[in-house]
């Protein structure tokens, strides 16, 4: 049993984020999609809480299309964070067994 | 699988229209099944058939309207909601006395229920919002 | 599959600064007629839904607060509120409505609805959902 | 003092249409001029004729044009904002095809120049929004 | 010369009140209105961040309408924090030379 | 009362994820016919909006960034970016955009519109304006 967790805000300006991985389990899945892409990006005031959070065995995506958008390129995004398309998120939806949208 | 899925913001202020759009096209593509979307809170504003954006840019309802009518999608609107935000069906309109309806193609208005049922009947429900 | 599933509302937002709180509510009593398992959990600033002695008559707005005294009435009877929301909040649950309900398996004894709950027990109610809905 | 009022969000959504409704009257009472308000982005939706709120709320498009029509109010939507969003005067609508206008007494269409211009003109300008 | 600074989203949720005051000045003014009226309570994460500010000569108020709709009395305001209604939200616009409202 | 004010324009949200970065350099534009003294502000997620290779093809929307570069031409040409909101993400000016301008008082020498400011001179810039718009 396990849960994809969606966030769509910037952690910079937004708990959700922090909420998020204070209830994630260790077998959850968090994507990053909207303007919460900007969290995956490397050396930032975030990355510390995301890296810390991997270790404890979640995984973290961010969506390519929103990255792109605004200009960030995958090398730039940290190695902890998988990039999936929409079809990726869809994929994830369908391989975890419940959706936990982060407003 | 089956899909319910609920739009909370109007189209262009935020980007969550265009985020569930993009999904429920991806998911369709993967041949999964959409159950039901549900338009709430300023989500409504989405059914407009008011809705004439610039010509460079998309148009969010005509988007909706189209998907709807390629892949028999049932888009609610949900009823209280579109109440306050003045989106009418012929019904509505003739009800409250207000000028031509105002829905667009492939919406319906109708109560929260649905929204409750579509989780009751979907394997997946997705909130897109701001 | 069965028709009954586990409906979890997840309230993070204070009220009347936006609608959320107030439609959360509204789905919570319509889904009622559904006999669906349901969840309330308020955290972050949801926990300021529940504040005693509401009134937001002099900006205009409704107070529908006391409808929460309802939800034991529709069998809404699974109230978390989390701790440490209120910790940073410097608030307790002396600042929020007792919430209770009548249990029919118990002669009908008035029963708190509402469990303090950690982060570790959050996760397992989010665990136990088939359906999450966020306000 | 003249003051400038801009307003991002529709109604019912956000609070940012009660507080500048709330702060216009006190401003009003104070003995103030209200030079201009100025409804953008999902703001303009403030003023559709359309809205049929819950007889126990407030009706936050009909305390706007009352308060327009008490105190000569000049309330202005943007039009490129409207024209995404569906608010439709009679000119807008006969120009896109569609059907009764759906703006409501006291609301004017007009571009974003006013809102510069009331910058300009006014000794305070204040932005609600969410 | 001074400025009024509006925040009017809970502290506990965005950054806009950490923003507004890494840019106060000491002759500021900052008006807690709407979900922003939470970020005045005492004994919270918030409010050494408010205490510090106000020490170094921000002044701090809140709207006294939406500390009430929300079940706020006054008792439970920083003592750095002065109560406004929506006829001192005016007057203070007016006291000072500019309003940045931060959303 | 003179007639030429102080604009600044604040700008603290990411590009895509909401309309105002597009707005914000809307009102800039109409703005330029009033011939106002414009500063633009970028900080806290704001300065995202000045990125090098924006691309929202794939998500459906215009790329409006090269916009910016147009701004010299309309005589905005005081652009001033927050150094602790680049750092807090990770970045420098290296990843934004080059804004120039040609000064008239300079023989048309082509300078840089940019200036990497802190909170203390953000301060300043706000104090000097007569009208602020927040984005």
């Amino acid at each position: 049993m396990s849960t994809l967790h969606t966030v769509n805000k910037s952690a910079f300006e937004r708990n959700s984020l922090e909420s998020c991985l204070s209830v994630c389990k260790a077998n959850a899945s968090v994507l990053l999609i909207e303007d919460a892409v900007v969290s995956a990006l490397q050396n930032t005031t975030i990355s510390e809480q995301i890296s810390a959070a991997a270790n404890t065995g979640v995984k973290f995506f961010a969506l390519s299309e929103d990255l792109r958008a605004r200009g960030l390129s995958d090398r730039r995004v940290m190695d902890e964070v998988t990039l999936v398309d929409y079809a990726g998120f869809v994929k994830l939806t369908t391989e975890n067994d419940r959706v936990q949208n982060w407003l | 699988m089956k899909f319910t899925i609920q739009i909370n913001t109007g189209p262009y202020t935020h980007q969550a229209s265009d985020t569930a759009y993009q999904f429920t096209r991806a998911a369709l593509e993967a041949g999964h099944e959409i159950y039901r979307i549900f338009f709430y809170h300023d989500g409504v504003n989405n059914g407009t058939s008011y809705s004439v954006p610039p010509q460079d840019d998309r148009n969010l309802q005509q988007l909706w309207s189209d998907l709807a009518e390629q892949h028999s999608l049932d888009m609610i609107v949900c009823v209280a909601a579109a109440q306050r935000r003045g989106i009418m069906d012929e019904g509505e309109s003739a009800k409250h006395g207000k000028g031509s309806p105002n829905i667009a193609p492939g919406f319906q208005i109708s109560g929260l229920g649905q929204l409750i049922e579509g989780g009751v009947q979907s394997d997946r429900l997705l909130v897109f919002g701001d | 599959m069965s028709d009954t599933k586990t409906f979890v509302y997840i309230n993070r937002k204070a009220p009347y600064g936006s609608i959320y709180a107030l439609e959360s509510l509204e789905v919570v009593l319509i889904g009622a007629a559904f006999e669906q398992d349901v969840k309330l959990v308020f955290m972050d600033d949801g926990v300021f839904q529940l504040t005693n002695n509401q009134d937001p008559e002099s900006i205009g707005m409704k107070n529908f607060s006391k409808t929460y005294a309802a939800l034991g009435d529709y069998d809404v009877n699974q109230i978390y509120i989390d701790q440490q929301s209120l910790e940073q909040r410097g608030l307790s649950l002396d600042d929020l409505q007792a919430l209770v309900y009548e249990d029919e398996d118990d002669d009908w004894a008035e029963k708190s609805s509402i469990h303090l709950v950690n982060r570790e027990e959050l996760s397992e109610i989010i665990e136990s959902a088939d359906v999450l809905l966020n306000f």
